[in-house]
């Protein structure tokens, strides 16, 4: 009774975590150093069952900031090398973060986030100085395969970090799968990475984010090393990368990322059953933010939401994409499940379609049973304010 | 140590003499300059030159990768001829751990300050330590930040004036120095753990045996290796320069106390190492009074 | 076409493995599969649920899905939101043994004694397994063989010794059922 | 006056450009040879001379924080015939 579908049978079911691992090995990765987080603990998981069988290093960190160090010395030898987190512990790796910019290292971040609350942590970053990076957002498991794998490209096509931003949903769902080695334009050799054998030739090298070179080499200084890295901020702008779908003649556009945007799209297709002129723009990059696409969008529509579980985080990069074309309204909210770990009830195709539909229509976004107004915890002078 | 009054000429020293040999050349090998931007009577220079001539000599010197960490002595980052990893302050060791695990053939050291790698990286010693990492760490410990100007550091010791202890550490108020040296020679994973010191011509001798034996310790992967060095930092102390080594000795030397902490895995107490550094001390003297240190 | 299958019941039923099983012979049969699970974070007692969605092309439908074509229900704690979810003209089936609410008229529903069936067959925990046997002889979603297969792919390497008892009741579940009664297939995508 | 003969083994040369006066040296030196200048170099330090009698034995290196003494061991030693005061 047992009926194969013809060249499918060589898949095999695989939790998103995973297969985040098995394309990052796929993609060379052989350094992987990280602290257990929920839930980011499976990432790390399978890095440590498979990297070694691959030739490869997985370092259970006693810490996060030493877990983006070691994975930094690995990088500075010319491996590929990734680390990760949920965004509370890669909020501990932000100043490592902002210099590995400086220092043009290539490493690859998991962020397997609580919630969507990381974005201006994704994007803005919380570390010092001027820095960007690299931001992927799969919206399910397949697509991190191949999200992963470009991580991976990019981060050494530009010698910069790349983040793959993921969640809950994306580590811990299942999916039938192979991983297979995506292709990608070669790249230089690694001339800038120490390995110790050019010590005591008189030619030396150094992986710094300080402006120094080895003496008598030539030397950016601190000044010309920020100058020269901001000069490769408006070169990585164009690595942009979005999905749209039904914008032809909406009337109103979604905005949203991540795993949320497959309860998004699903709400919107069964609205467009429905004759809604409804579309959406998927940002894949959240940074470099698809902000001429959002423009495009906007430029015939009468609306725009930002769905996204948070307290309105994206909504400033939809805010600056739309230039006023048209108003945008914030369709999301904080939603994580009873633990904090997972997501919480809006979450859900019904609730989310009934807020596309509430946006659709000019009617106010339905409260959410259960999500409560909290204002009465507000002290009396802040009340006043909130009246 | 001298007390002979020099006399006669003033003799010529700006060329080198005819019918002699070289004993010690003017720089290290492994520096590509001898400018530097240290403080007159600095110890961190001595230190330097002590592990720089020790890869040299051991002739691993084209497979050594430097891994420092954020103080005065990062200015020797691009003066080293060692192809060098430039860490945060206090995470030196986690990224040597990274250069190690990929680079396993080779000599991977860091380079730390008592602020760097006491105040701030404290975790990533010990943990790197207790792992056993094939790696070796080098601390100069002059107890301040020398960097900002002289300011309190975990290895300051009681009774120690600072810029923001005027009064001297008090123990009641600012706690008790960490002896860093001796936290690291109790974990297992440490192999070799030495403390040194370079406040005389005879101690940066002994300290040099030190870095010898802590980088044989890691080509032979026994394990973790550790040597601390007690350098000079008149200016963070406050002090002429002709008195940082006597200030050094007096103070740091006092309750950190030099020696080797820690051989083939065997812990050695306090009184062990006093007792060995009377009679080391001695012994020095007297070679150098025979005209010179075997080194 | 998608066809969704959410499994509830408390904790240590056996709901994620029966799920993990369901999943992997739709993987096995070279479908698409999505296999989302979510427990209370008890082991034991609290609730557990698990999506599975099977499809003959790409899926489109999220990992928690609003509205199902099928549930398995061990257990009536925990299981108004999934009722809620069900599409009219869904199926269900029930462990007749520990599920004792009634379920809305506007879907079919086949209650088993799986747990009594188990314990008969000497498996006393394998109640999950006979119903997915069940659910396989009533949906044809997957083969049985392929639940068999997929199941001792499941079962962790130190608990091999229950693989055999857990086959027995697999096909215990499937026999106990008339085959195709609510068949998930149209006949053309079987064959293909 | 009257004339010493001193022996010296050794002998180092002093990159005095480079020393920042510390005075490490100095009592560094066993057989105290040496003795900080009264004039001062291009950056304003003073800077150690040699008198007759090194032994060559590299302790002055060996505490220099800026590398200005290379350090030579004669072949024979040399002998200085040096007046002093008495």
């Amino acid at each position: 009774m047992t009926a194969t579908l013809p060249g499918r049978a060589e898949r095999t079911l695989m939790e998103g975590s995973e297969a985040l691992v098995r394309a990052s090995i796929a993609a060379g990765c052989k350094f992987f150093a990280g602290y257990p987080m929920t839930p980011f603990t499976e990432v790390l998981e399978h890095f440590a069952r498979l990297l070694p069988e691959a030739g490869g290093t997985c370092i259970n960190a006693e810490s996060e900031l030493e877990a983006v160090g070691m994975a930094w010395g690995a990088l500075a030898t010319g491996e590929r090398a990734a680390t990760g987190s949920t965004g509370q512990g890669l909020s501990l790796m932000q100043e490592s973060f902002s210099e590995l910019t400086l220092a043009e290292l290539p490493m690859v971040v998991f962020n397997m986030a609580r919630g969507q609350q990381d974005y201006f942590q994704a994007t803005r970053g919380g570390g010092h100085g001027d820095y960007r990076h690299i931001v992927l957002a799969p919206q399910d498991v397949r697509e991190g395969v191949e999200l992963v794998q470009l991580a991976f490209f990019l981060a050494d096509k530009w010698r910069n970090p790349v983040l793959v931003y993921g969640d809950y949903l994306l580590a811990h769902t299942q999916e039938a799968l192979t991983i297979e080695t995506l292709q990608f334009p070669e790249l230089p050799p690694k001339s800038w990475a120490v390995d110790g054998t050019k010590s005591g030739s008189g030619l030396s090298g150094s992986v710094t984010p300080l402006g120094v070179s080895k003496h008598g080499q030539p030397s950016f200084g601190q000044e010309g090393k920020a100058q020269y890295i901001a000069t490769k901020t408006p070169l990585m702008e164009r690595e942009v990368r979005v999905e749209t779908g039904f914008l032809d003649d909406a009337e109103t556009v979604i905005v949203t990322f991540g795993s949320p945007a497959k309860f998004v799209k699903y709400a919107i297709k069964q609205l467009r059953a429905d004759g809604h002129r409804i579309g959406y723009v998927r940002p894949i990059t959240l940074w470099p933010f698809p902000y001429d696409t959002v423009r495009d969008a906007a430029a015939g529509a009468r609306r725009v939401g930002s769905f996204e579980l948070s307290a309105g985080q994206m909504v400033d990069d939809v805010r600056i994409g739309v230039s006023g074309q048209a108003p945008v309204t914030f369709i999301g909210g904080v939603s994580t499940d009873h633990s904090g770990f997972g997501m919480g009830r809006m979450l859900d195709v019904d609730v989310i379609r009934d807020r596309i539909l509430a946006l659709h229509t000019d009617r106010e976004l339905p409260v959410i049973p259960g999500y409560e107004e909290f204002t009465y915890a507000l002290a009396p002078h802040q009340q006043e304010a909130a009246r | 140590m001298s007390t002979h009054t020099p006399r006669g000429p003033v003799l010529d020293t700006t060329v080198a003499p005819a019918a002699a040999r070289i004993v010690e050349a003017l720089r290290p090998e492994l520096l590509l300059t001898q400018e530097h931007h240290m403080c007159p009577g600095c110890g961190e220079p001595l230190a330097l030159r002590g592990f720089l001539d020790t890869l040299s000599e051991m002739g691993v010197a084209q497979r050594s990768i430097a891994v420092a960490g954020i103080g005065c002595y990062t200015s020797f980052s691009g003066t080293m001829d060692v192809d060098l990893v430039q860490a945060l302050h206090g995470r030196a060791p986690s990224v040597a751990t990274g250069v190690k695990r990929m680079k396993p053939d080779a000599v991977v050291f860091t380079l730390q300050g008592d602020g760097d790698m006491v105040n701030e990286g404290l975790q990533e010693v010990l943990h790197t330590a207790a792992r056993g990492e094939q790696v070796t760490c080098i601390l100069l410990n002059n107890g301040v930040f020398g960097e900002t100007g002289g300011h309190m550091t975990a290895t300051s010791v009681i009774g120690q004036r600072t810029k923001n202890s005027l009064d001297g550490r008090d123990a009641e108020y600012h706690g008790y120095p960490i002896l860093i040296g001796d936290l690291v020679s109790r974990l297992e994973g440490a192999a070799y753990v030495a403390r040194g010191s370079v406040h005389n011509a005879g101690a940066v001798a002994r300290t040099k045996k030190m870095f010898r034996r802590a980088f044989e310790t890691q080509v032979e992967r026994r394990g973790f290796s550790f040597v601390e060095v007690l350098t000079m930092c008149p200016t963070g102390w406050f002090v002429p320069t002709a008195d940082g080594p006597g200030y050094m000795n007096d103070t740091l030397g006092e309750v950190h106390i030099m020696g080797e902490l820690k051989v083939d895995g065997v812990v050695r107490t306090t009184d062990e190492l006093r007792i060995e550094n009377e009679h080391r001390q001695h012994e020095i003297e007297a070679a150098l009074a025979r005209g010179g240190l075997d080194t | 076409m998608e066809r969704e299958l959410l499994i509830t019941g408390i904790g240590g039923q056996g709901v994620q493995l029966a799920a993990q099983v369901v999943a992997r012979a739709a993987t096995l049969e070279g479908r698409e599969v999505l296999f989302f699970g979510l427990y209370g974070g008890m082991m034991r007692g609290g609730n557990t649920d698990s999506t599975v969605v099977v499809a003959d092309a790409p899926i489109e439908a999220p990992p928690v899905v609003a509205q199902a074509w099928s549930a398995i229900g061990m257990h009536d704690e925990f299981w108004a939101p999934t009722e809620a979810r069900l599409r009219p003209g869904g199926v269900v089936l029930v462990n007749d043994a520990t599920f004792t609410s009634t379920i809305r008229d506007d879907v079919t529903v086949l209650r088993i004694a799986a747990t009594d069936l188990a314990t008969e067959a000497g498996n006393p925990l394998g109640g999950s397994m006979v119903m997915i046997g069940a659910y396989s002889a009533l949906t044809g979603l997957v083969g049985v063989d392929s639940l068999v297969e997929a199941m001792r792919a499941s079962i962790p390497s130190y608990r091999q010794q229950h693989i055999e008892a857990n086959e027995q009741v697999i096909r215990l579940g499937y026999e106990h059922v008339d085959p195709g009664v609510h068949p998930a297939w149209v006949p053309a995508a079987t064959n293909a | 006056m009257t004339t010493v003969s001193i022996r010296s083994r050794g002998t180092v040369t002093i990159d005095a450009g480079h020393c920042k006066g510390c005075e490490l040296c100095i009592p560094a030196c066993p057989p105290g040879v040496l003795a900080m200048s009264t004039e001062v170099n291009h950056m304003g330090y003073r800077y150690p001379q040699l008198y007759a009698g090194c032994t060559g034995c590299a302790a002055c290196l060996y505490v220099c924080p800026d590398f200005v003494f290379e350090v030579f061991r004669f072949n024979q030693p040399v002998m200085s015939d040096v007046e002093v005061a008495e």
